[in-house]
């Protein structure tokens, strides 16, 4: 951790300098310049709006700061929202929407499905897409196009971070299974992490690891007591929780009568973030970890990540802002810093800028890989437990890995490769 | 293997009652109106969402009878609702082809799940099941949560009260002359209309109740709304014609054959109940109680 | 007791009664004549408001209804046996005949299944039965028995003796004339079978087209031959 | 004047990108589509009463079938691998039709398609070869080699150009089945299957051949669809999207044969006119649906002939009266 920090302390970049108002020039000379103008896509309506609505949380907090601090290059920014509906071809409506009305530079989205629909399109339209949450791997991989770029975790990076993780803190654990749902990137995080147990527990634990057959549910299903009583007769020790946010907490409450969070020493899930612990409240399972964009308890002390949490709590009043508005925020900090090194707002310049950049944003450094840009960044997980206090619940630690630690190597054009296949 | 079936096939039994408890109020819209009510699953997130809120308002004790007598109120909410649906929206599609009134109670979905989001929020929502139902009976290998035997318990009370006040009580006669043969019942004298109102209010009523006592079986989130339905019109069409004893019994059959089929099969979760209600469809085409009454 | 029109009644865009006018005084007993299709039961259901889109008067009493629907009718005493029966199929007979009570009038106790089977004999050893295992005379006796169960003040039956055998026919009037004679029972009888109309009525209308073309006593419609043309196939 | 109308509104399709931004046309694309997707289950609805919950599968079968045809052999010509895409539906509508049609109608067909449309969405999210739910990606525009010259559909305009063409030819096969003595068949079917079985017309075959053509048609809009939006979902087969061409046809007007070009064009309004509300989507799209079935039963058409007849009916003097 400590080098963690330090790393942070020495970084500046021209973003961190537009919010401690150094880059900004009088608000006489940005009053006679348009605003630059960047395109939010993400869901704002449907099942998914909820992480919608925090994207774009981060994102207004993050032009205001900037505005505030005197814009970049003298101009404003200024924010286009559109509704991708989480369907790919309302996402490709919503970026062409903004393309035809002259905004080239765009950001968000949550689903990777509109991810993949938005990205072929992005060359022909000449405009630039900076992912903030979608994590297929395919995106930086078989589906590469250099107009596009992802600031946020990937798939991989992520799951293998979470594995690192546990084989270092649960190194007496033998075995680990799964509960996932019937998706593709359920799937595929599921075999990222199983590639990070493989490699992670001989390293840190000096042992190697039995993986048990993953048992797969329906997305949305709403019992899952089969599943609970087949997991509850496994010899598992380490339960991978792969079901999504709602469906997770269905799960669990069905499995509380059986003592499912008993029976194993440990359960990860891989990205509800506070979802779990908040809907559960008293009945959040002890010691459960979640994968998190970004957790702004472990960046205390960056002024960043501190302005955009007093901003958020300031202007919602919910003290545990989710990983999503980190990444909302961490979107436009990336543009601001792309465009200031370019000097423009062109496409091309853009891209060029981002190639390559270190940003400095909420959870410290990212760096965009020239080669598949895809951003190299923290990996941030929290751990529960249930509390006496009214919200029921709190957090008793969290973990921070470096990306580069778990990333795998850059191949853009080509399918990412795992160096084990799950048996 | 076998030693679970005896689990696999409660748990399937189980998911029965939750789609019966669910459809039992989309049977009698059927029966009598018929009208494939779309908005069901919205009226169902009101009475969860009702019952989750009222919940927390009487703090954090919840004993058994509470809990029931919150279900019962969120009926009572939802059934008033009804009124106001009947008198604005149904009551005009009575005239009209009866695909018109899908897509005007699918427009109602949309509607109520929009006004549930701004009501509640998009943040997802749980809640405990009662003390008493929290617990789990261990018999043999089978594990049987309370609450599970509670919701199994409750569909069966469910059916037999509906078969009861359908088949033997003079209301339900009514009912059926009325699901029959309407024109006639009002030159005889029977005001359609209020009865019509009256079963709309029951359907909604059934709703209610039904989201009041799921809430502690799945996470509130506003994609609730949507969920049983497209179970429900299985079981409510592989019944046949808007028969509670059809849609009972097509129920166990579709969840139980879902149950055994993820287990034992592996394959694509959640597909074989749609495999079971297109093989039953094609074996009774008009479904399992052709031709029965309500 | 019952004056109607001048009346117009349409299904959809077809104009099936036109300018039609009738009375009917208490306890008479009317026919309406006319060939298939010449509008007698569009003209009955709009006496009752259950159907047709009605334009102009019906009155009871001398009270104008205006809009109001079939069931408050029938609980003014308006009872209507439609042609087609419309026995409940899944109730036996004896439910079938408390579906009656319904039309009751306020204050007026309707009868008692044993008083209506008193007077229909026929359904005596039936009233277990369900609807659907009658026969077609056992079912229009019921339908009739059904409608007399409020004790209406107006009878209207469409086409009683279609498909039914002489001899039930026969029945059939003399349970009619002895309802009659029992209380003040106006009757409004549509008919293609002079001969059932002639004995349970006084008077006739004869329509054609939806137009009433006639109206008289039996002495009148048998002066004029030419009047039989309206009937004739 | 249909005919005038038509030609106009096509010559509007085809200059559409000269006048307006990518959004509006890569809109309008999906429009068209829609258009030709609503028309084929209306085909099916307005001349045989046959309604299906899952004609979405059809349009996923066309669009994965399309895809996976020119992935696998890249050197078939495109407008083959089109026809294909439209004969996979057809087949695929025959083998459910010659099992299900003669036994199942009206509602129990409905519920029945319904159920099948949701076999083929899981199976399909299900399968890696298909992408499953991230989608079948990287669908490519392809080069038409029309003898005399090359089009690069994947050029500019062109493949918009090729959509608008095609969903025109579309709606002129759907218009012939229509108004051909086969649509006047399935029309008898639809109005009285006793006297049209009297009459001599075999009524199961009558369905199953309108259900076929239906399928063919939303198949082949299906296929156009994947190189438009260069992304197949699942969500392609589910009741949601079958849902679509019923609301389209129903908001539009299903007695008249434009009435899902009707729908479809005021959905698309509608969805776009509230794409920045954000929030209250649901209700204002909702509550503006169930304002216009509720206003006019007879959809958007419908209305509009009862509002002209209204007021012609106002301005003619009332005789007699």
């Amino acid at each position: 951790m400590a080098a963690g920090i330090a790393r942070r302390e020495v970084m500046v970049s021209a973003a961190a300098a537009a919010l401690a108002g150094v880059a900004g020039r009088s608000t006489g000379a940005r009053a006679q310049q348009k605003p630059i103008r960047l395109g939010l896509i993400t869901p704002l309506s449907g099942p998914q709006e909820i992480v919608g609505r925090d994207h774009l949380a981060g994102a207004t907090i993050a032009v205001n700061q900037i505005n505030q601090a005197g814009g970049v290059l003298g101009r404003t920014l200024e924010l286009e929202t559109r509704d991708d509906k989480a369907s790919p071809a309302a996402g490709v409506a919503a970026s062409k929407d903004l393309v035809s009305s002259g905004v080239n530079l765009l950001f968000g989205v949550l689903s990777s499905g509109v991810a993949l629909a938005i990205a072929p399109t992005l060359k022909g339209d000449d405009a630039v897409l900076i992912l903030c949450a979608a994590s297929a791997n395919e995106l930086t991989h078989e589906q590469f196009t250099p107009n596009l770029f992802r600031a946020s975790d990937e798939a991989y990076m992520r799951q293998r971070a979470l594995a690192k993780v546990v084989a270092k803190d649960y190194a007496a654990i033998n075995s680990w299974t799964a509960i996932n749902p019937q998706t593709a990137i359920g799937a595929s995080n599921w075999d990222s992490f199983v590639d990070g147990l493989n490699q992670f527990y001989p390293q840190e634990a000096g042992h190697n690891v039995e993986v048990i057959d993953a048992l797969t549910v329906k997305y949305g299903a709403t019992d899952y007591k089969n599943e609970i009583a087949q997991l509850m007769r496994r010899s598992a020790e380490g339960l991978y929780l792969g079901v999504y946010g709602g469906d997770a907490v269905t799960m669990l409450r069905q499995a509380a009568p059986y003592g499912l969070a008993r029976k194993f020493k440990v359960l990860v899930d891989p990205g509800s973030e506070y979802i779990v612990a908040q809907t559960l409240g008293k009945s959040t399972p002890v010691g459960l970890w979640a994968g998190i964009h970004w957790y702004f308890g472990a960046y205390r002390g960056n002024a960043i990540n501190d302005a955009l949490y007093d901003a958020y709590v300031k202007s919602t009043g919910n003290p545990f802002p989710a990983g999503y508005v980190g990444e909302g925020h961490a979107g436009v900090l990336a543009y601001a810093a792309a465009i200031q090194r370019a000097g423009s707002t062109e496409t091309g310049a853009v891209i060029g800028a981002l190639e390559g950049m270190s940003f400095a944003s909420c959870k410290g450094k990212r760096t965009f890989r020239k080669e598949d840009h895809q951003a190299i960044c923290d990996v941030n997980m929290v751990q529960f437990a249930p509390d006496d206090t009214a919200a029921g619940w709190k957090i008793v630690g969290y973990r921070v890995v470096d990306g580069a630690e778990s990333i795998e190597p850059p191949s853009p054009g080509k399918a990412l490769v795992l160096n084990t296949k799950r048996q | 293997m076998l030693a679970d079936l005896a689990g696999v096939v409660f748990n399937g039994l189980f998911s029965a009652m939750v789609v019966f408890i669910f459809a039992s109020g989309l049977t009698l819209l059927f029966g009598v109106l018929r009208i494939l009510n779309f908005s069901q699953g919205g009226f169902f997130a009101v009475g969860a969402y009702l019952a989750f809120s009222l919940t927390r308002l009487l703090g954090p004790a919840l004993p058994l009878w509470r809990f029931l007598a919150i279900a019962v109120v969120a009926g009572v909410v939802v059934g008033a609702l009804g009124i106001v649906t009947e008198r604005l929206v149904l009551r005009r599609l009575r005239q009209v082809d009866g695909a018109y009134s899908l897509i005007a109670t699918y427009a109602l979905l949309l509607l109520v799940e929009g006004i549930v989001k701004l009501i509640w929020g998009v943040d997802v929502r749980s809640m405990e099941p009662p003390a008493e139902l929290s617990g789990v009976w261990q018999v043999g290998d089978v594990f049987m949560p309370t609450y599970a035997l509670f919701i199994l318990a409750a569909g069966l009370a469910l059916f037999v009260a509906l078969e009861w006040l359908l088949h033997h009580s003079r209301l339900g006669k009514l009912m059926q002359s009325v699901a029959t043969d309407p024109w006639m019942a009002s030159v005889l004298g029977v005001d359609v209309a209020r009865m019509q109102t009256w079963i709309v209010v029951g359907g909604f009523f059934l709703a209610g109740i039904a989201g009041g006592l799921l809430v502690p079986n799945q996470a509130l989130s506003p994609s609730l709304a949507g969920t049983f339905v497209i179970q429900a019109f299985g079981a409510l069409i592989v019944g046949g014609m808007g028969s509670v004893r059809g849609t009972f019994m097509a129920a166990i059959l579709l969840c139980v054959a879902d149950s055994l089929a993820s287990t034992y099969l592996p394959g694509v979760p959640g597909v074989f109940f749609y495999i079971t209600m297109a093989a039953l469809l094609l074996l009774r085409p008009q479904g399992l109680m052709r031709g029965a009454q309500l | 007791m019952l004056e109607v029109g001048p009346l117009d009644a349409f299904y959809g865009d077809s104009h099936v009664v036109q300018s039609a006018s009738l009375h009917v005084a208490a306890g008479e007993g009317v026919a309406l004549l006319g060939r298939n299709g010449a509008g007698k039961t569009t003209l009955l259901k709009s006496i009752m408001n259950a159907g047709p889109t009605v334009r102009g008067p019906v009155r009871c009493d001398g009270a104008e209804l205006g809009a109001m629907p079939a069931d408050r009718r029938a609980r003014l005493g308006f009872a209507l046996v439609p042609e087609d029966r419309r026995i409940y199929p899944h109730l036996t007979v004896q439910e079938n005949l408390a579906m009656g009570r319904h039309g009751a009038r306020p204050g007026v106790p309707p009868r008692s299944t044993d008083e209506v089977v008193e007077m229909f004999p026929l359904l005596k050893q039936l009233q277990a039965r369900r609807g659907f295992e009658l026969s077609g005379g056992q079912q229009q006796m019921l339908a009739i028995a059904r409608a007399v169960v409020a004790r209406p003040r107006l009878l209207l039956l469409d086409e009683p003796t279609e498909g039914l055998a002489p001899v039930i026919v026969e029945q059939l009037v003399a349970q009619i004339q002895a309802i009659q004679a029992g209380e003040t029972l106006a009757l409004l009888v549509a008919e293609q079978s002079i001969w059932f109309a002639r004995a349970c009525t006084s008077r006739l209308y004869l329509l054609d087209s939806g137009r009433v073309v006639f109206g008289g006593t039996w002495a009148a419609f048998d002066a004029d031959p030419g009047l039989k043309r309206y009937l004739a196939l | 004047m249909q005919a005038a109308a038509a030609l106009a509104a096509l010559v509007m399709a085809l200059l559409l990108p000269e006048i307006a931004g990518q959004g509006l046309v890569f809109l309008a694309g999906l429009l068209w589509i829609n258009m030709v997707f609503g028309f084929s289950w209306n085909l099916m609805f307005r001349q045989t009463g046959l309604v299906s919950f899952g004609h979405a599968a059809f349009f996923a079968i066309g669009g994965y079938g399309y895809a996976v045809l020119a992935r696998a052999w890249p050197g078939l010509p495109p407008l083959l691998v089109f026809v294909a895409a439209g004969a996979l539906g057809a087949v695929a509508a025959l083998v459910v039709g010659v099992v299900a049609l003669r036994r199942s109608l009206g509602v129990y067909f409905a519920i029945f398609s319904l159920a099948l449309s949701q076999i083929v969405a899981m199976v399909i999210s299900d399968l890696p070869s298909l992408g499953r739910d991230d989608g079948f990606a990287g669908i490519r525009r392809p080069v038409l080699d029309l003898g005399v010259a090359t089009i690069k559909l994947a050029e500019g305009d062109n493949y918009y150009r090729f959509l608008v063409l095609s969903c025109a030819l579309l709606t002129l096969i759907v218009w012939w089945v229509t108004h051909s003595r086969t649509g006047r068949r399935f029309r008898a079917v639809q109005q009285d299957a006793e006297r049209a079985a009297f009459l001599g017309i075999a009524v199961a075959r009558q369905r199953l051949l309108c259900f076929v053509i239906a399928a063919a048609v939303a198949a082949v809009a299906g296929a156009l669809y994947g190189p438009w939006l260069q992304l197949l979902t699942p969500e392609l087969a589910q009741w949601t999207f079958s849902a679509r061409p019923i609301l389209f046809t129903l908001l539009g007007g299903a007695a008249s044969f434009w009435g899902p070009a009707v729908g479809a064009l005021g959905f698309t309004v509608l969805e776009y006119a509230t794409r920045t509300l954000h929030g209250v989507g649901e209700i204002t799209v909702g509550g503006i649906l169930l304002i216009v079935v509720l206003i006019f039963p007879g959809g958007i058409i419908g209305g509009i002939i009862g509002g002209v007849r209204g007021a012609l009916g106002r301005a003619r003097p009332v005789a007699g009266a």
